[in-house]
């Protein structure tokens, strides 16, 4: 392990001192995962909120099927897209496969129920205590979505990182469809897998560590976005 | 007071409130058991009673927020629903308070109404003594001003009915005088109100009729002068008294 | 613009960093991008059939035949070979270090129980490995046989974790680099040569097949130009791939 | 009332609670402005105000759950701590219930004080007349009822200094009695009681001395007599009336 | 796509024969997710609890911290506990490597920071309502915690879930110090990366539709004891 240290520092140095194809691989990652943590909040966010206000037959089967679908596998959501993409699948003349639009779209897929399961949870806890003044208010679904949305839009910062943590880490479903093409589709991710298969464990560890660092700043703007934002109105 | 509403007669149908066989039930208890009860279509009518009584609960039917395990309420000879929850309003003995500031929460309930006019607000605020908060994250109010802010949605809703929960409970003395000539307005204007409150003297002063309910059920409803002048009922009696009923489970006198 | 073309490979050719040698100098020469997708054998095939390629390039020839006689392919082309080795920890406690004849090594390590890491995914090593136990009339199998169940360097990975030998093709095992104390223990074997094969995917059934952009690229691994390229590659000093293409096969193609 | 403390001169100097120069800021806003106070040892002292006087920020600064901006509060000549909160409860303004059942709720409370005999939560519950309800999950709790495990709990744990915030705005009248009358008995015992009330009748039944704040600021500390009789400011006698002071923004009558 | 649904249905009916290889993956593949859930709850939520109630210099610095970690990259977990547990390593002599142990830890790791991120978000929107009777009472942190964690515990659910999918779908750390070895270490997700690898697409998505399976089994079953408990005191 000594030796596996001085390894990676080794390896830290080399990635530091970036060349271009390294900063075009950070530059994918960032734009594959937070794209695809834009799409899904925006699907889930809605779903979760939907789940959290209403009440209707068959509402606690959803929630048990979405809680479910957090345990989707990459692999087989890699799968699902790659099968539709292909050339020989339905939508394969729209010639995605083998682009980040492609990853996008199985990362959105893979993190949607995510976010809808645990922002439903939150939202939940929320409306509950909402729920008689906003019947009370006669308000129908859309309101009650937008108003615990909103409200709960600190905690819900929570469920967004975490999928956006989800999709920056995740790989098998990135390269299934991305197909870890170099200059193309090749992300963090897709590197680091590569680079174990090929036995430069430290250089493999050196990006792991790089890519946590991202995520660390990604975090860490956005805990500063939501803390000098103005929380007026908040508490 | 009742010669208040003489003026309004013809409007006496709409206001038309009413429930039968009214039972609210949870696991075995009967919190709300088999209640019928005719409001007087105008004016103020009180419901008053002990602690757990079940005032809060009826409230909740009469407005519709809670389904009645049996029976059912009628306004304007129609069931209730949420387009009726448009024309009424309701301010709750806790209020619920939106992470909102105070002008966003008033605004957010008069929007409901359709009234997006930020003047309207402004004045509802000024109403109930909140000028100058507007901006204030609500849920840092103290108390009493949250209580307002309530006040101000329900009123500045312009209801046909307005279910008030002891809305002046943690007033000032002064405020509680200002609440009440509100609500005389409102319903001078009229407006139905349905109130409890745990203040006797309140309850004088503002109601026409009152309605004394115990362990989920009616137990007299009488005109306020008489009442207050002479209950018909010995449970009445003694909660006008501050006494408690032997019967029941209140506070052992140390 | 869009001058691009997809390779399905295996990951042993990616991981050797022949690509990286090979692409630059096609692509300076003809404008002609490609893109390397490297997945298992079997999966780069299967991707192939559904047309996600404009040419295989991976070794296992009987799988490669019958994607050329099912109709996907146009036809296969030798382009390169290199050989297996069976590496070991430097302890090498079965004793088989040095051998040369391979039947003769796997029953060593068969009869020594010596921890033995396959990566029993069908792949063409794998298929590989296991025509050589069959060769020397060994059933595989029991505690001392792990089935790995992944590629090359994962399966490298796990054998240098748990000590145990692994047959890998020479390019992957001298560019690997997770070798810990392992060594080369049997090499040198005709029977352990590996033939990689070229094959364009068919445009016929294929119609989204870049046929000229793909057959260009074919036609220059073939070339003189192509296979010295091939030759020329070397890691640590040492060359991997031996090009052995056949000058007549491009006539019988052509 | 004061008589009734001449018995336990002896621990004058145990509950001696004052403050020096306390200042409650968020933002610009001084919501508590300079505060000296010096508590009377023994009784009840009894602060009263407008709707956001700063009465409930006042309670809380002294029992220590904020931090003052400026000044300090000192209880038996040392500042507050977590410590000194295990000699002192308070009942809060809108109660914090737990999601358990009542007797739940009640037996964390006193299990922070070692009190951990379920006898003794049963009994508190008795005294503040909620026997019969210990297995309820008292988040569905009437708000009366609410109110009342706030003060078992508080009243359960013995307190040297029990702070009460409008501990019975929302109880029917004859539980009013009975808990002041459990209140009178505890100062009686010894415990240190500041509480702030809008009832008027209250205070003056309770109150040893009055404490009357106005704008984050002290207007007049006085005797309970003399205060009720004849308020020296403008402002107190304008808050006994149940008038509004003119330079304040509060309800317009209309 | 058509032929590849009937192939599909080939395989799910194929895997539901049962052999015994099957089930024991299945086995295994329960075991270290519950096992990783399980531990990881042990440790992230009394970690979230603690983040959740307490204020101390840098704690934002760790919840920001924590939220990052949600992006630790599978692989790169798992070469971590790889390069510990491997024989040239500094635990090699416990022999761990390549056991169901090892991928125990390699996941309970990864979902650790899930959970605790997740559950500080829960527990202290939660505590921010006890906050003062809790103050008033005196309370010590240890205390403070158990209330909060048993107050939540329903909340809380949903972020158990969200680890155990996490855990259930996760291959790149588990394939590293697992080593997908048959009838040791093979669990569902290997199983489906290795059919994938094999070009066995339709097996690999029937593999991946059981999977689905057993998470949905397994999310039904928490749901229905959660509503068969008594929810007594807890609304
Ligand atoms: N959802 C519920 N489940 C079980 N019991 C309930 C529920 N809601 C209310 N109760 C009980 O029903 C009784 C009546 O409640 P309600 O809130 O109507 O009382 P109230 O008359 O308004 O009392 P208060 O004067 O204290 O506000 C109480 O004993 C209360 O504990
Ligand atoms: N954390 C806070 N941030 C900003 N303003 C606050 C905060 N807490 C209280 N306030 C404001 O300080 C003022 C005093 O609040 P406080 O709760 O002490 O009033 P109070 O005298 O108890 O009133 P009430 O009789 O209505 O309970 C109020 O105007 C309130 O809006
Ligand atoms: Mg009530
Ligand atoms: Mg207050």
């Amino acid at each position: 392990m000594q030796d596996f240290a001085s390894e990676l520092k080794g390896a830290l140095t080399q990635i530091l001192s970036m060349d271009s194809g390294f900063v075009e691989i950070i530059g994918l990652s960032l734009r594959v995962s937070l794209s695809a943590t834009a799409f899904s909040c925006l699907l889930g966010l809605v779903l979760g909120a939907f789940l959290a206000v209403s009440k209707f037959r068959g509402r606690q089967g959803c929630i048990i099927l979405l809680n479910a679908l957090m345990g989707l596998p990459p692999v087989v959501v890699g799968l699902f897209v790659y099968l539709n993409l292909s050339r020989a699948g339905p939508l394969g003349w729209l010639g995605l496969l083998y682009t980040p639009t492609a990853m996008i779209i199985a990362q959105t897929i893979l993190i949607t129920p995510i976010v809808a399961a645990l922002s439903r949870q939150v939202l939940e806890d929320l409306h509950d205590e909402y729920r008689e003044h906003f019947a009370s208010l006669g308000l129908g679904m859309p309101a009650q979505i937008r108003a615990v949305l909103w409200d709960g839009r600190y905690s819900l910062i929570t469920v967004a990182l975490a999928a956006f943590g989800r999709s920056v880490a995740e790989v098998g479903a990135v390269i299934i469809v991305g197909g870890n093409i170099e200059h193309l589709t090749r992300v963090m991710t897709t590197a680091i897998a590569l680079e174990t298969s090929k036995g430069n464990l430290s250089l493999a560890v050196a990006l792991g560590i790089v890519l946590l660092a991202i995520a660390l700043a990604v975090n860490a703007m956005v805990a500063s976005l939501r803390l000098s934002a103005s929380r007026l109105g908040y508490a | 007071m009742l010669e208040r509403t003489g003026a309004m007669t013809g409007t006496v149908q709409r206001h038309a409130l009413y429930c039968r066989g009214l039972v609210y039930q949870v696991g075995e208890r009967r919190l709300i058991d088999g209640i019928d009860l005719d409001f007087l279509p105008f004016g103020i009518s009180t419901i008053v009673g002990y602690n757990g009584a079940g005032k809060s609960l009826l409230l909740r039917l009469l407005h519709g927020l809670l389904e009645p395990s049996e029976g059912a309420v009628l306004w304007n000879g129609k069931p209730l629903s949420a387009k009726a929850r448009h024309h009424q309003a309701m301010v709750f003995q806790k209020p619920v308070i939106l992470r909102r500031t105070v002008l966003d929460n008033l605004r957010f309930a008069l929007a409901s109404r359709g009234i997006r006019d930020r003047k309207q607000a402004l004045a509802a605020l000024e109403r109930v003594g909140l000028s100058g908060l507007e901006s204030r994250p609500a849920r840092l109010l103290s108390g009493g001003e949250k209580q307002r802010l309530a006040l101000g949605q329900a009123i500045g809703c312009n209801p046909d009915v307005l279910f008030l929960d002891e809305a002046t409970a943690s007033l000032d003395p002064a405020s509680v005088h200002a609440i009440e000539q509100i609500v005389l307005a409102a319903s001078a204007e009229g407006t139905k109100v349905i109130m409890v409150t745990h203040d006797v003297g309140q309850a004088r002063r503002l109601s026409d009729e009152v309605i004394f309910i115990d362990q989920g059920r009616i137990l007299e409803q009488a005109p306020a002068g008489s009442f207050f002048a002479s209950p018909s009922t010995r449970h009445a009696a003694a909660y006008l008294e501050g006494r408690l009923p032997e019967t029941h489970q209140h506070p052992s006198q140390n | 613009q869009d001058k691009s073309i997809l390779v399905q490979s295996t990951t042993s050719t990616a991981n050797s960093g022949l690509y990286d040698h090979l692409l630059p100098m096609f692509t300076g020469k003809s404008g002609i991008t490609v893109n390397v997708v490297a997945v298992g054998t079997g999966q780069a095939i299967k991707n192939a059939q559904n047309c996600d390629a404009d040419v295989l390039l991976v070794h296992a020839k009987a799988s490669e035949e019958k994607f050329v006689s099912e109709g996907y392919g146009v036809q296969r082309f030798d382009l390169m070979y290199n050989d297996f080795v069976i590496v070991g920890p430097a302890a090498d406690p079965a004793g088989v270090k040095g051998m040369n004849d391979v039947k003769a090594a796997l029953t060593k390590l068969a009869e020594a129980k010596a921890p033995f890491a396959s990566r029993g995914d069908d792949s063409g090593t794998h298929k590989k490995e296991m025509s050589l136990w069959k060769a020397a009339g060994i059933e595989p199998g029991g505690e001392w046989y792990r089935s790995t169940g992944s590629g090359m360097g994962a399966t490298l990975n796990a054998g240098v974790g748990m000590g145990a030998y692994v047959m890998t093709d020479r390019a992957t095992w001298i560019s690997f680099g997770n070798k810990g104390d392992y060594e080369i223990a049997v090499e040198g074997d005709e029977a352990m040569f590996n033939q990689y094969g070229v094959i364009l995917v068919n445009p016929e059934k294929c119609s989204s097949v870049k046929q000229a952009e793909g057959q260009a690229f074919i036609d220059w691994l073939l070339s003189a130009e192509g296979q010295n390229a091939i030759r020329a590659y070397q890691v640590d000093g040492q060359q991997l791939f031996f090009p052995n293409a056949d000058p007549g096969q491009m006539k019988k193609a052509g």
